[in-house]
């Protein structure tokens, strides 16, 4: 799990960055004129700009969605509106459609560049802290936390299984046909993980997890943070206010 | 064995069951002095790693109790004076850096700023990882990792070290230097091991349990050393003690050994 | 099948989002009124990270292809636990990879969590004191139909968000195709809960402990 | 170390790297002739389980070959001749019962039927678990997994046993029941860990590796008994072979045994 590295940015506690995100997040989801997303675009490349965002994990962010959104971006040209622009061979591009499917690519795209210059410096462990500060119920914190510790684990356990299975003659690849020898295999590392897991949970508690007199995570907001967090929630809000008004 | 009058541990008839089933621990009692460094051996699922989890309050025992000094342990709660090291590093290094690690449980203490920094240097200093704070636990070596556990729960001051398998998975140079860091500790310790030679060295006293039970408790040269017992809970006599069979004590401080070619080295 | 930023407008995100905060307070309101809530923290934790890492692996299914939901599994094994596990993975898919989003995290928490409730009532319901075949059959059941269940949530969804003015043959077309692609995996995953819980139920039926 | 006209496993000039990283193992050469049992010791991190996973075909060098007998093994295809057994057994028991554990390998043999029912039971009787076939292998004790693995790789007649760390985990008792077995295995056997006295009472030749390289290859006594070269490769001598310390061979067969009151005894 990467930590991406990127400079400390105009925000240092990520507390605020998280407030910042889901502020922008949604007012970005708002818009859909031109002008303002044109707005929205140059203050994504400011923020870009201000945090640092590392190309890489801007990349790493596209890979995953990138399928669907492109999906919907290139059926909807072809499936939707009345306007017709072109046709090519048997298809027939449409103006809404690629209105709506342009609208799409920009928010997309800016909201998930938004997100990694805002997060991808923080450490995960560091992020649930944060969202535990923010008022996110301990168990869950809990369970964030303990999640993140399972993720490689199970990783590294399923694929030394994999190989011992397969030093055993289990053929590769998932189409196999070995639904119910995975499963096992899921089921074994789902049970012996457990026990694992309730041991790192014990070891948490033995050296005073959750303890009442515990001092809390330390974060401290800046007076820098608050004027920028405050000057891109006014941006962001602006913006679609902006939108609704004209 | 006698103890001093004010143990900083005991164990009062501790019962311990797992959900519904049969008792894990039954009816166990003893007390450690102030200091005493005590060997608990046995068979695989005789109960040790429970036990230790039972003396730190995280399992509850059906019956009996824990008592730190004069005070009885309320299971549940937060007791740094008892500190337990888990057998595999990596179920107790969660945080990125050693540091963090080390600072968990201080700050669940609530130590912060200048305090928690100097508590963290402290015990690093302690195990001699202080070159390593900012490193990431998971590029630690087998060796280091484990000296980063102890660190993590030095830094809480604890009374007592309860430590589950310490040399379990440490190549020998790593297992040397452990020991002779536990044996510079002056924190009262109770360890669970299978390497004999390692408790043979660390402490001078051995519960020996096995069932759930304790079936010895004593200087460890005699429990260890005797055959016919540590054969009939499953256990071999460590090597070093094989080369005086039938003597009852090892003259360690004058080196004196006594000699009889030993029957395990003949079979091999 | 994650929903990504961008494409819904700001009312069904922000209705996702009720819903899916709706579900976690019911959920985490049953948890804390048991007798030690921590208990199960360490299992919700351990198929989080089943969860989480489940959703990257994607299986080919030529053309294309899907990957894991895994909703099923959650509800069965999860019970209660299954929604809070189910968004905390999803928001660590979408901060660390992307995957998902975060402005329709909710709507994601929905898609999947919903097929995990209605898989722990299902097999609630008809799993006690039953006979091992009728015990698979119902494993089996939750599997494949929190996949479907999902499956019509997502295009659900998807087509109340997109503009009106869609093509009628193009949208049943369009739904028909996500439908087969998600066919063989509903019929995967019924076969992994069937595998896992019938391994459990012989090896460690305490893990079985729902709810 | 003369090896007979055919070995059955040959390592020739392998090297293997992880990823883009240095390698990790370097021109690694050895021979082991049928039958022969061969000790792989060295300390954390030089290269002993990559070693295991190349020769097994799972790892692909970047240079050399494996060779089992006359073939070239082909990395990445299926090699029941050559078995390992993981350092730790929930890495490879993943079925619910022992039997069907066993069987799996063989399985995937192409056997079936009466077949495939009398190779598991002679595999499961070989390592005496034949009274626990119905068993879940997760309610097996530690030392009980251990010889499942064993009993799984078995029922595949493999011509050669690769073992990670076979005793580790393990009490003594149960150790000792596994190098019993082994003894008695006509299999050759490379036999990877950190327990010097196994290596010792199993393997009669050892390779010393470190730093992805054999630093050492030849008769147990002599690599394991030098102080200087175990120390220059962070190993300690084993006990029992500190006590004749200045002396090159150990005479096992005739159980004379040179005494020189060990001085790691003395220091404890």
């Amino acid at each position: 799990m990467p930590a991406d590295a990127a400079r400390p940015g105009p925000i240092a506690d990520p507390r605020l960055r998280v407030v910042a995100l889901v502020g922008l997040a949604f007012g970005f989801s708002a818009l859909a004129e031109p002008w303002a997303l044109a707005l929205m675009v140059a203050l994504t490349l400011a923020l870009a700009w201000g945090f640092g965002l590392p190309p890489a994990a801007l990349a790493r962010r596209l890979r995953w969605p990138g399928t669907v959104v492109a999906a919907v971006v290139i059926l909807l040209p072809l499936m939707s509106g009345e306007t017709v622009l072109a046709h090519i061979g048997p298809l027939t591009v449409r103006a809404e459609g690629l209105e709506v499917a342009t609208v799409i690519a920009l928010r997309f795209l800016c909201i998930v560049a938004v997100a990694a210059a805002l997060l991808s410096a923080v450490p995960l462990p560091r992020l649930v802290a944060a969202l535990r500060a923010l008022g996110l119920p301990a168990l869950m914190a809990d369970m964030a936390l303990l999640m993140l510790r399972h993720v490689e684990d199970l990783r590294q356990g399923l694929r030394r299984m994999r190989v011992a299975m397969r030093l055993r003659g289990a053929p590769a690849g998932f189409w196999a046909g070995q639904f119910r020898a995975n499963g096992w295999a899921l089921a074994s590392l789902l049970l012996r993980s457990h026990a694992q897991s309730e041991r790192i949970y014990h070891a948490m508690i033995v050296r005073g997890h959750g303890a009442a007199r515990a001092s809390p995570e330390p974060f401290r907001a800046s007076r820098r943070d608050w004027t920028v967090l405050i000057a891109l929630l006014l941006a962001g809000s602006g913006l679609v206010l902006l939108e609704h008004v004209l | 064995m006698t103890v001093p009058a004010m143990p900083v541990l005991t164990a009062e008839s501790l019962s311990v069951t797992h959900g519904d089933g049969p008792p894990v621990l039954r009816d166990i009692g003893f007390a450690i002095a102030p200091g005493e460094r005590v060997g608990l051996v046995g068979p695989n699922g005789a109960g040790k790693t429970t036990l230790l989890l039972t003396l730190t309050g995280v399992l509850r025992a059906r019956a009996g109790s824990v008592r730190l000094g004069g005070r009885t342990l309320a299971p549940g709660t937060f007791t740094p004076e008892v500190a337990l090291v888990f057998q595999h590093a990596h179920d107790q290094l969660f945080c990125p850096t050693v540091a963090e690690d080390v600072a968990f449980g201080a700050r669940n203490l609530g130590l912060t700023g200048a305090a928690l920094d100097r508590a963290v240097a402290e015990a690093l200093d302690r195990v001699g990882l202080a070159a390593l704070a900012d490193r990431p636990v998971h590029h630690l070596s087998g060796g280091e990792q484990r000296l980063a556990c102890l660190a993590g729960v030095l830094v809480m001051a604890p009374r007592v070290l309860l430590l589950d398998e310490p040399s379990g998975a440490l190549d020998l140079r790593n297992r040397r230097r452990l020991i002779e860091l536990l044996q510079g500790m002056e924190q009262a310790m109770l360890v669970a091991s299978h390497d004999l030679e390692l408790v043979l060295e660390l402490c001078p006293r051995v519960l020996l349990i096995d069932g759930g039970g304790i079936v010895a408790d004593g200087a460890a040269a005699s429990v260890l050393g005797d055959a016919g017992l540590m054969a009939a809970h499953g256990q071999e006599v460590p090597h070093s003690l094989t080369w005086h069979r039938g003597e009852r004590h090892r003259h360690r401080a004058t080196g004196t050994v006594a000699v009889a070619a030993g029957t395990d080295v003949a079979r091999a | 099948m994650h929903v990504p930023d961008g494409i819904l407008p700001l009312s069904l995100s922000l209705g996702g989002v009720a819903v899916a905060a709706g579900l976690t307070a019911l959920s985490l309101k049953r948890i804390n009124a048991r007798s030690d809530p921590r208990a199960d923290v360490p299992r919700a934790a351990l198929l989080t990270a089943v969860f989480f890492a489940a959703s990257l692996v994607h299986i080919p299914v030529p053309p294309a292809s899907v990957h894991l939901m895994l909703s099923g599994l959650m509800g069965v094994l999860l019970g209660w636990f299954a929604v809070p596990a189910i968004l905390i993975g999803l928001f660590f898919q979408a901060v660390m990879f992307g995957h998902g989003g975060l402005t329709a995290l909710g709507v994601n928490g929905v898609i999947f969590g919903l097929p995990a409730l209605a898989a722990f009532g299902l097999t609630r319901l008809l799993m006690a004191h039953s006979t091992p075949a009728r015990e698979t059959a119902v494993a089996f059941a939750a599997g494949a139909g929190a996949v479907v269940l999902g499956v019509a949530l997502f295009s659900g969804i998807l087509l109340a968000g997109l503009p009106a003015h869609l093509d009628a043959a193009a949208e049943r077309g369009a739904l028909l195709a996500l439908a087969l692609a998600h066919l063989p995996l509903a019929v995967v995953e019924g076969l992994v809960v069937a595998a896992v819980l019938g391994f459990l139920r012989r090896v460690s039926p305490e893990l079985l402990r729902a709810g």
